[in-house]
């Protein structure tokens, strides 16, 4: 080495290569998560059987066909030669004849789209009751015993009390299948954000005694953007954390509304409700409960190990190790 | 590749580095924490490793102890010989098994670790901690390893001993916790100590104590001491031998006179020059850029300034509340910054120094109003900062901007530097996306910082690189002043210098003035015009840099002065300096000390007659 | 011999809440109770009066019920003692009757005292009954289940509105019958011991009861029919395919008997439209926009498929049927005109009325009324079944059909707010089912009389569902209250089934449904009886060898 | 640390109050009926007898004024009577007589006293849900701590996959497969739990052992997916700390440094969230009791509400809400003490 090369090391040595696009970048790390990519790919490949699964396999999920009953999936036939198969149904149908492949794919889509967005919803109202209440002192005793309301209220009369008076009213603007899905979404989210925003207000509040949030201020950012662009993207991972559990959670919530009745109308499947409806005859039929059950595990599963994977595709920190 | 090898082969040295490597397996594939690095330490003698942070020190001292392989590193090479006594044929440590290293660790080798806050486990008491060891390799008994406990705080000089062994870490502070690891490094009278940064994050009052400790053990013990630090005044203070490591590799190896007088390799050179040495401002009064090796000439042009006032600060108090009882009321006051007055002219520094807890930081933020003053006032421009509603005040932080201390802890991990520097921009003015970019990477040039990095994340650069970019924020909105808490105190000489430079030639080129807050008395007598010595919240002593370090007046200001250590061996100290621990800022509800008074000792050179508690 | 045969053990998948008779809320406390409690007379399996605590059942003929039909006198069996030994008395039973009829009691089971105008003891074992209007069927008070006799020196002070505070007594009332309440845990578990004071020494076989509560009906049949834990299953309501495969276990058997129980699907007359003020919403003042029209609601009915409703829903617990009052025998018309589906006949019978499906979308409309109808009825597996299927017939003939299920707790709950009740019939059509105590239809068919219709006056309460109104019917039931000879009775009472059903198809039966129990193998002794307790003859009860 | 939990002790009494007073509009707002269950042959004028009865004439704050008279007066002086009366503790003290005969909170379905009733289904939801929920710490920590030492390994992607899978999958589908497979497939474990049950020897002991298994299973399958989680990234995070390799330096074994010093530290957070879930405990688990008939709390609930009880409702809900408040403060507490660091002043 040159004499210069070790005086010029006195000036800052960082990482000299030219840095890459930033989604690039993530993507470049999430790519390096085996599990991530699987429960990914996982994730997309079901979202795109309940989307485009109907064009494809076009059988109507209410239609009953009384006459095929009762019949196993087409790989039964392997192994016990006499069970009554036919291609027409290859997941085999329920007790009143009803397609298992068609209401596996519209039960998808409503438990997916349920699951997501109830989901998204406790996040959203989480995270902003955990960040508000762990950075304003003074809103933070009002919001922590407004959370232990939450978490005392009896879940079924809410429900109840939402279906009547909100059933009505979005049924008229959003048809009787919208209009459930907007109250199952609503009522999931609201009665489920509680540790989140719990666990995020933890948080925050270690984070806002960090330097940088005093710095910002000093800059004279506002409260709002200080929360915005410097406390949120620092919580994520408790969210994604939260959110995994939380679709898990959202998809059988859903699955014991319909149970007591408040769900979605009795002809309109759900992996829950197709779930909780085979139980019965889950000696006979085990592929009734094992079809949704896998499905449903599956893809928590999924949005598990994605989770982690896009927790440390965003963390710019573990990015670059 | 130079290669200067031991000096002192006389006696079987107690451990013996041979050809070191040390493999990390990273995501990245293996890197190389530690290349080809041999050096040995006898009985006795204390050897000092420098170089700059990531150099290799401490991964060179985990190999020692084995403790690599547990951060993921590895022994790929050379041979590590320890002599365990008794004349037996010295054990080569990387072969070792770890169960065999388990009976060396705290027995025959004690370490020191760098971070004293975290070093201790949190949620057991200081005795617990220190008859663990104890209690395993010597088999004591639990009374037996009690009294061990009680004399070893003793020997490393802790007050109340007895008290300490029930106490917690946290309920600790920093000095005494540092003497607990070493308490706890000494316990069963290990023939090599390794001491990696034990003072790095100390003050200089309980660093000049623990040094002595050290000093002392060597001395009367024969402990072989393998002492890891990065500050030249320490190696100065401490070394028999030195080695200087640069980027895994040992680039020198000599006595500590020689490394001092004579160094062979530029790398020490450039390293010994960055070094701010406490008098080498002797007899100027205005602060000059730092001479450094291997860059292109700094103007030496001292930065004078001007004599306008830009700021000023009168009777300033800022208290803080203990609340308690049942409905949390204030019980009592934590008395930060007590009735303290300066003035800071235009395009000139002012420096607050002063140990840990003095309440510097609270003044600093008390002054940009981040914390509630309780009464006084600050002037800025004319502007009473105190008397501002909020629209106003915000509207003010454009012109008075901060830089703290911890470049990484000060900038938000989550987000690109280019977001990070416009958020000033984007908080005080309407410009676009581009515009603001573009000023971006001006002022990214402006410190010397590539363009590219404008799209990167903090963890993505080196420290002193990181407090370019806080430097480049705190100047977007182009302020009239800037709160430089510890700007420098985190980063490595060699950067720091760097950064100190830059800030002053900011200073001459846009008439920036300073309030640099800062309890390094080498870097403080190289940047400030103006001193101010705080204890206990007060000034004790204010006045001209030349006045107050030449002439230091306060008692305090003297035992201060006296405490850092000089990167120069041959003025060693001898004595062992003892400090009177600093009261209790917290008064009970109601309790006004006094105002303070001050005396006129030279043209604007006070000193406080009353009561400073000291 | 009595206690010979150990415990038996009894789960119901409701959970008995309370022992008293009077103030119980459903069949499963009054199913509990009757261990203990007992009536002066109940119905046998075959639907006939037996005397228990009376000597004989008091009839016109023996002189029992007088000329004018508004006295009736039970004497008692003198050898009748309470389980605590103390002697039965006509005092108990003139108490009985006061602790009912008592207006601040709340008793559930006051109409069976309806007409009552005085009790009193004649002498030690003898109690007249009076009414205040002549009675063609005087067996309301003291018969049955739900009229039982209690002690009065142990109710005594519970009287009214004290009634509530008496728990000690609710939980462990003094009785005459084979059982002694020895626990009572409410909604979970109460034992029972043989009761030595009980009139037959020999009986009851069993020593004690375990009657637990929880679960649902499938873990209820379960227990008995796969696991053995249980002896007795109470309403192991199934779908049958299901309890078929469980019976192939071998432990148990499944008993199924029929009462009046009949699933029926009921048409609004009125316009449930939610366009509507609140409070005009199903009430007379706005009638329905085509289940007015008698052809659509004949249509609806002919598109019906009950054998196969039957086979899916109930198997052998269930008949079809063209009936409201399917059972007793007697009172049974012989509609089968609607058994046989008719889907082309349906869609001929609408085609005829008017209701073409001019748009192609697959829905009949005429007049800008589209044939769009909603159906509602409780959560319940097997309803859920039928929903679906009668959705698919009715898209058949072009009816289009929204599903709607309400937890039973609303949809049989009375709550004037809530929308969802069955009385409010916030819906096009709904189905359940509805029975009637005793043998008895008259006051069943009173239901249907015009202004018993739910409405906002009357806090939505009211029994005249569909809002049928006529006035022939009317006249007719008046005339069924006035007739005491049992052939004309029964003549008027299949006319008015019949008006309600066959002719105007205001109300579509499905199915007479039985009811179902599942029973081990090694208890012996059990008449499923439909008219009363089903644990009527729990003294007869015994353990045979499997 | 003693005036910080009085304060929030002090605190929690309006914000119960508070709670009480939503739940209870709350459950005035619902549908639902109690006398849902009355058969449909009963006709409607001794309905609305039954409903005077029940007292549902009055106007609804009237209800929530007895209500809160009757558990906050009546029931605390029941409780003084008995403890001076009978209890073992208090019993020597002179008999009180505080409570006259008032009418207490009485349950709509049973006509009798709530808190009776609470009292007497605490046992077996206490057992079965207790210790299910000891059942999945027991198993949760090991592993957590486990597959956060050995991160990336086998056993920790295994453990993902089985806690993931496991809080995936409702108990509706355990229980009764549970069931198929115990109890009617191989006969070994009966189906339905009997409440009334008592200990008294090594038989009966294994009997009740028997009755609980699978209900524990089906509830500590869940607790231990989530706990595993949480302990395994405390664990993860203690493991970087300084202090671990403070503790190796030392020369202690790896056993005491884990086992010892970062589960100790581990503990601090995972021990919060475990009190945090202590409240569902006598909140009971209502699906699982109802698969097999355990008649805790959870059923109690669910009957009250299926047969809109609303006194026993109400109460019940209360009773979770102060157990949630209460709990929240121990986990704040117990917080302060694991960690010597905290103080609340
Ligand atoms: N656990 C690890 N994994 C990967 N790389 C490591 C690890 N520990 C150290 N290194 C690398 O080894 C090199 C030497 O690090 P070391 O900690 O010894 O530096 P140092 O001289 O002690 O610095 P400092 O003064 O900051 O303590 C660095 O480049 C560092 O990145
Ligand atoms: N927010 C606060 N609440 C209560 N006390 C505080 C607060 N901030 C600081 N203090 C106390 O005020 C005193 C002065 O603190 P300050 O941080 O200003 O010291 P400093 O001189 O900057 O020390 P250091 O060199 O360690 O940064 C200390 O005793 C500290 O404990
Ligand atoms: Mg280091
Ligand atoms: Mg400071
Ligand atoms: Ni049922």
């Amino acid at each position: 080495m040159t004499e210069t090369g070790f005086t010029e090391a006195l000036r800052d040595d960082g990482p000299d290569e030219p840095p890459r696009g930033r989604w690039r970048d993530v993507w470049a790390q999430f790519a390096r998560h085996g599990g991530a990519v699987a429960g990914g790919g996982f994730l997309v490949f079901v979202t795109l059987a309940v989307l485009v699964g109907p064009l494809i396999w076009t059988t109507d999920p209410q239609t009953l066909d009384i006459r095929a009953k009762n019949l196993r999936p087409i790989w039964t036939g392997l192994w016990a030669a006499d069970a009554s198969v036919s291609w027409a149904h290859p997941f085999g149908t329920d007790n009143l004849g009803r397609d298992m492949l068609a209401q596996m794919i519209a039960g998808g889509r409503a438990s997916l789209a349920v699951g997501w967005a109830a989901m998204l919803l406790s996040l959203v109202i989480g995270t902003a009751i955990g960040v508000v209440a762990g950075f304003f002192r003074r809103l933070d005793g009002v919001l922590m015993r407004l959370t232990d309301l939450f978490l005392a209220l009896p879940i079924l009369p809410l429900l109840l009390v939402a279906v009547t008076l909100f059933r009505q009213p979005l049924r008229a603007s959003f048809g009787p299948e919208g209009g459930m899905f907007i109250l199952i979404v609503a009522v999931i989210g609201v009665t489920s954000w509680m540790p989140t925003a719990r666990i995020v207000r933890g948080d925050v509040l270690a984070l806002k005694e960090r330097e940088f949030v005093l710095a910002a201020r000093s800059l004279g950012t506002t409260p709002g953007r200080i929360m915005l662009r410097h406390l949120l993207p620092n919580v994520l991972s408790p969210i994604m954390v939260s959110a995994t559990l939380g679709l898990a959670t959202a998809i059988i919530t859903e699955s014991a509304l319909s149970f007591l009745g408040v769900g979605f109308p009795s002809d309109f499947p759900t992996w829950g409700k197709m779930l909780a409806d085979a139980v019965p005859r889950m000696v006979e039929y085990p592929e009734r409960v094992l079809l949704p059950g896998i499905a449903i595990s599956l893809t928590v599963l999924g949005v598990n190990y994605m989770g982690d994977g896009l927790r440390d595709a965003l963390d710019p920190r573990i990015r670059q190790r | 590749m130079l290669d200067t090898s031991s000096s002192s082969d006389d006696a079987v040295p107690v451990a013996r580095i041979d050809g070191l490597r040390v493999m990390f397996a990273t995501r990245r594939g293996a890197i190389e924490g530690v290349r080809d690095v041999s050096f040995d330490i006898g009985a006795g003698e204390t050897v000092c490793v420098v170089g700059e942070s990531g150099s290799g020190k401490s991964v060179s001292a985990l190999s020692l102890m084995r403790l690599v392989e547990f951060g993921g590193g590895e022994i790929a090479g050379g041979r590590v010989l320890f002599d365990r006594g008794y004349g037996a044929a010295p054990v080569d440590l990387a072969q070792l098994d770890q169960a065999a290293m388990r009976a060396i660790r705290g027995a025959e080798i004690g370490m020191i670790f760098q971070e004293p806050m975290t070093a201790l486990n949190p949620v057991f008491t200081i005795e617990r901690q220190l008859t663990e060891g104890l209690r395993r390799h010597e088999r004591l008994r639990r009374g037996a390893a009690r009294s061990r406990a009680l004399e070893l705080l003793r020997e490393v000089r802790i007050p109340e001993p007895e008290r300490r062994l029930t106490q917690y870490p946290h309920e600790l502070s920093g000095g005494m916790r540092q003497r607990v690891v070493i308490a706890m490094a000494l316990a069963c009278s290990p023939r090599l100590l390794i001491a990696d940064e034990p003072t790095t994050a100390l003050d200089v009052t309980i660093q000049a104590e623990i040094l002595a400790l050290i000093d002392r053990l060597k001395r009367e013990r024969g402990t072989a001491v393998l002492f890891i630090t990065h500050d030249m005044g320490v190696v100065a203070e401490m070394a028999d031998r030195v080695v200087v490591m640069f980027r895994g590799e040992k680039v020198e190896e000599g006595p500590v006179a020689q490394i001092f007088d004579d160094a062979a390799h530029p790398y020490t050179r450039a390293l010994l020059a960055a070094v701010p040495r406490l008098g080498a401002m002797r007899g100027t009064d205005a602060p000059v850029p730092m001479p450094l090796v291997g860059r292109d000439a700094v103007s030496a042009e001292p930065v004078r300034g001007t004599d306008t006032p830009l700021l000023e600060v009168r009777g300033l108090t800022t208290r803080f509340p203990v609340r308690g009882g049942l409905l949390r009321r204030r019980v009592a006051q934590v008395h930060a910054v007590e009735d303290i007055g300066f003035t800071l002219n235009r395009g000139q520094t002012l420096s607050l120094v002063g140990e840990s807890g003095c309440g510097k930081s609270t003044a600093g933020r008390s002054v940009l109003r981040l914390v509630e003053p309780m009464r006084g006032s600050v002037t800025l421009d004319g502007q009473d900062v105190l008397a501002m509603s909020g629209a106003d005040l915000r509207r003010t932080r454009a012109r008075m901007q901060m830089i703290f201390q911890d470049p990484f802890a000060s900038l938000n991990p989550q987000m690109p530097l280019l977001e990070q520097v416009a958020e000033p921009l984007r908080n005080f003015s309407s410009m676009g996306e581009a515009e603001r970019e573009a000023r971006v990477a001006e002022l990214f040039d402006r410190v010397e910082l590539p363009r590219s990095f404008m799209r990167r994340y903090p963890h993505e650069l080196s420290g002193g690189q990181r407090q370019r970019v806080a430097i480049a924020r705190a100047l977007a909105l182009e302020p009239k002043l800037i709160v430089a808490d510890e700007a420098v105190s985190a980063l490595d000489v060699s950067v720091q210098a760097q950064v100190l430079n830059l800030m002053l030639e900011l200073q001459a080129e846009l008439g920036l003035s300073y309030l640099f807050i800062s309890h390094d008395m080498g870097v403080v007598e190289r940047v400030s015009h103006k001193v101010a010595v705080m204890y206990l919240g007060r000034i004790v002593e204010i006045g001209p840099r030349r006045a107050v370090f030449e002439d230091p007046r306060h008692a305090y200001t003297k035992a201060l002065m006296a405490a850092v250590p000089v990167a120069d061996p041959r003025a060693r100290r001898t004595r062992t300096p003892s400090f009177k621990p600093i009261p209790s800022p917290i008064h009970p509800l109601g309790h006004e000390p006094g105002p303070a008074e001050y005396a006129e000792v030279g043209p604007g050179h006070f000193v406080m007659v009353s009561d400073s508690g000291y | 011999e009595r206690g010979s045969d150990g415990e038996v053990r009894i789960l119901y998948h409701q959970a008995p809440s309370i022992l008293n008779t009077y103030l119980s809320s459903g069949t499963k406390d009054v199913q509990a109770a009757s261990l203990v409690l007992e009536p002066l007379a109940r119905y046998d399996e075959t639907a006939t009066l037996v005397p228990y605590l009376a000597t004989e059942v008091p009839t016109l003929e023996n002189g029992g019920v007088s000329e004018d039909l508004t006295t009736i006198t039970w004497s008692l069996r003198d050898d009748i003692l309470w389980s605590d030994g103390t002697p039965m008395t006509a005092e108990d039973v003139v108490f009985s009757a006061a602790f009912c009829m008592s207006p601040e009691g709340g008793c559930s089971w006051r109409s069976n005292y309806d007409g009552v105008a005085d009790v009193t003891a004649v002498d030690e074992h003898t109690v007249r009954v009076t009414f205040d209007a002549p009675k063609p069927f005087p067996y309301g008070p003291f018969v049955g289940a739900q009229a039982p006799i209690i002690q009065k020196a142990q109710f005594e002070d519970c009287l009214g509105a004290a009634a509530v505070s008496c728990t000690e007594e609710n939980f462990a009332p003094i009785g005459t019958g084979p059982f002694v309440v020895t626990d009572f845990r409410p909604n979970d578990v109460i034992t029972f011991a043989a009761n030595e004071n009980y009139r037959d020494p020999e009986k009851p076989a069993f020593a004690t009861v375990t009657f637990k509560g929880g679960g649902d009906e499938m873990a209820a049949a379960r227990a008995v029919l796969e696991t053995g834990e249980y002896d007795y299953a109470w309403n192991t309501q199934l779908a049958p395919d299901v309890l078929d495969q469980m019976a192939q276990s071998g432990e148990g058997e499944i008993i199924a008997a029929f009462g009046t129980l009949v699933e029926r699907i009921e048409m609004n007359l009125t316009d449930p439209s939610p366009d509507l003020p609140e409070g005009e919403r199903s009430t007379v003042a706005h009638p329905h926009p085509f289940l007015t029209e008698e052809p659509v609601r004949r249509a609806l009915s002919m598109a019906i498929d009950r054998e196969l409703l039957t086979e899916v829903g109930y198997g052998q617990a269930g008949r079809p049927t063209c009936n409201l009052v399917a059972a007793p025998e007697s009172f049974a018309s012989d509609n089968t005109a609607c058994l046989e589906q008719d889907i082309e006949g349906a869609r001929a019978l609408l085609e005829e009325a008017g209701w073409t499906d001019s748009d192609g979308d697959g829905v009949r409309e005429k007049d800008g009324e589209r044939l769009s109808l909603v159906f509602q009825t409780s959560t319940n597996a097997v309803r859920q079944d039928f929903q679906a299927l009668i959705k698919q017939w009715w898209s058949e003939i072009g009816v289009e059909t929204e599903l709607r299920n309400i937890d039973g707790s609303v949809f049989f709950g009375a709550d004037p707010a809530s929308p969802d009740t069955f009385q409010k019939f916030y819906a096009d059509v709904e189905m359940y089912a509805n029975l009637f105590d005793g043998t008895d239809p008259q006051s069943y068919l009173a239901r249907y009389r015009c202004g018993e219709e739910p409405k906002p006056d009357t806090q939505w309460q009211g029994t005249n569902i569909n809002r049928f109104c006529s006035e022939e019917y009317d006249a007719l039931l008046d005339e069924l209250a006035q007739t005491a000879e049992p052939a004309r009775r029964q003549e008027i009472a299949k006319t008015l089934n019949d008006m309600l059903t066959a002719d105007s198809m205001v109300i579509v039966p499905l199915v007479h449904r039985g009811r179902v129990s599942a029973k081990s193998n090694t208890l012996g002794g059990v008449v499923l009886n439909v008219w009363d307790s089903e644990l009527w003859n729990i003294a007869d009860w015994t353990r045979e060898e499997g | 640390m003693l005036t910080y939990t009085i304060r929030r002790l002090i605190l929690a009494v309006p914000t119960l109050i508070f709670i009480s007073f939503v739940v209870f509009m709350l459950l005035q707002l619902a549908p639902g009926d109690p006398l849902a269950q009355v058969p449909l042959t009963v006709p409607p004028e001794v309905r609305a007898q039954m409903r005077e009865a029940l007292g549902l004439g009055e106007p609804p704050l009237v209800q929530y004024g007895k209500w809160l008279w009757q558990l906050f007066v009546l029931e605390p002086q029941i409780f003084v009577d008995w403890a001076t009366r009978e209890s073992w503790l208090l019993g020597w003290l002179p008999d009180t007589a505080l409570y006259s005969g008032e009418l207490r909170v009485i349950s709509w379905q049973t006509r009798s006293p709530v808190l009776d009733i609470v009292l007497q289904r605490l046992p077996q939801t206490l057992w079965v849900v207790g210790l299910a929920y000891v059942v999945g710490i027991l198993i949760s920590l090991p592993i957590g701590i486990y597959s956060a030492y050995r991160q990336y390994s086998v056993f920790d992607q295994a453990g993902t996959f089985v806690t993931m899978v496991g809080f995936s999958i409702p108990p509706f589908f355990t229980g009764p497969l549970l069931i198929v497979i115990f109890s009617v497939g191989l006969g070994w474990l009966p189906s339905i739990y009997d409440t009334t049950h008592r200990v008294t020897d090594w038989d009966s002991f294994v009997v009740q052992l028997r009755q609980m298994i699978m209900p524990v299973m089906v509830l500590a399958l869940q607790i231990t997916a989530q706990f595993a989680r949480y302990m395994r990234a405390a664990t993860l995070d203690n493991l970087r700390q300084d202090y671990v390799r403070t503790a190796r330096a030392k020369g202690l074994p790896e056993a005491v440094v884990v086992g010892v010093h970062v589960v100790r530290n581990s503990m601090i957070p995972v021990v919060t969230v475990i009190a945090l879930g202590v409240p569902s405990i006598f909140g009971g688990a209502i699906i699982t009791e109802t698969i097999f008939k355990v008649n805790g709390i959870g059923q109690l609930l669910i009957t009250a509400l299926f047969a809109n009880d609303l006194p026993m409702v109400m109460t019940l809900t209360f009773i979770f809400a102060v157990l949630i408040v209460v709990f929240n403060l121990i986990a704040d507490v117990l917080y302060g003490l694991l960690d010597p660091r905290i103080r609340y002043d």
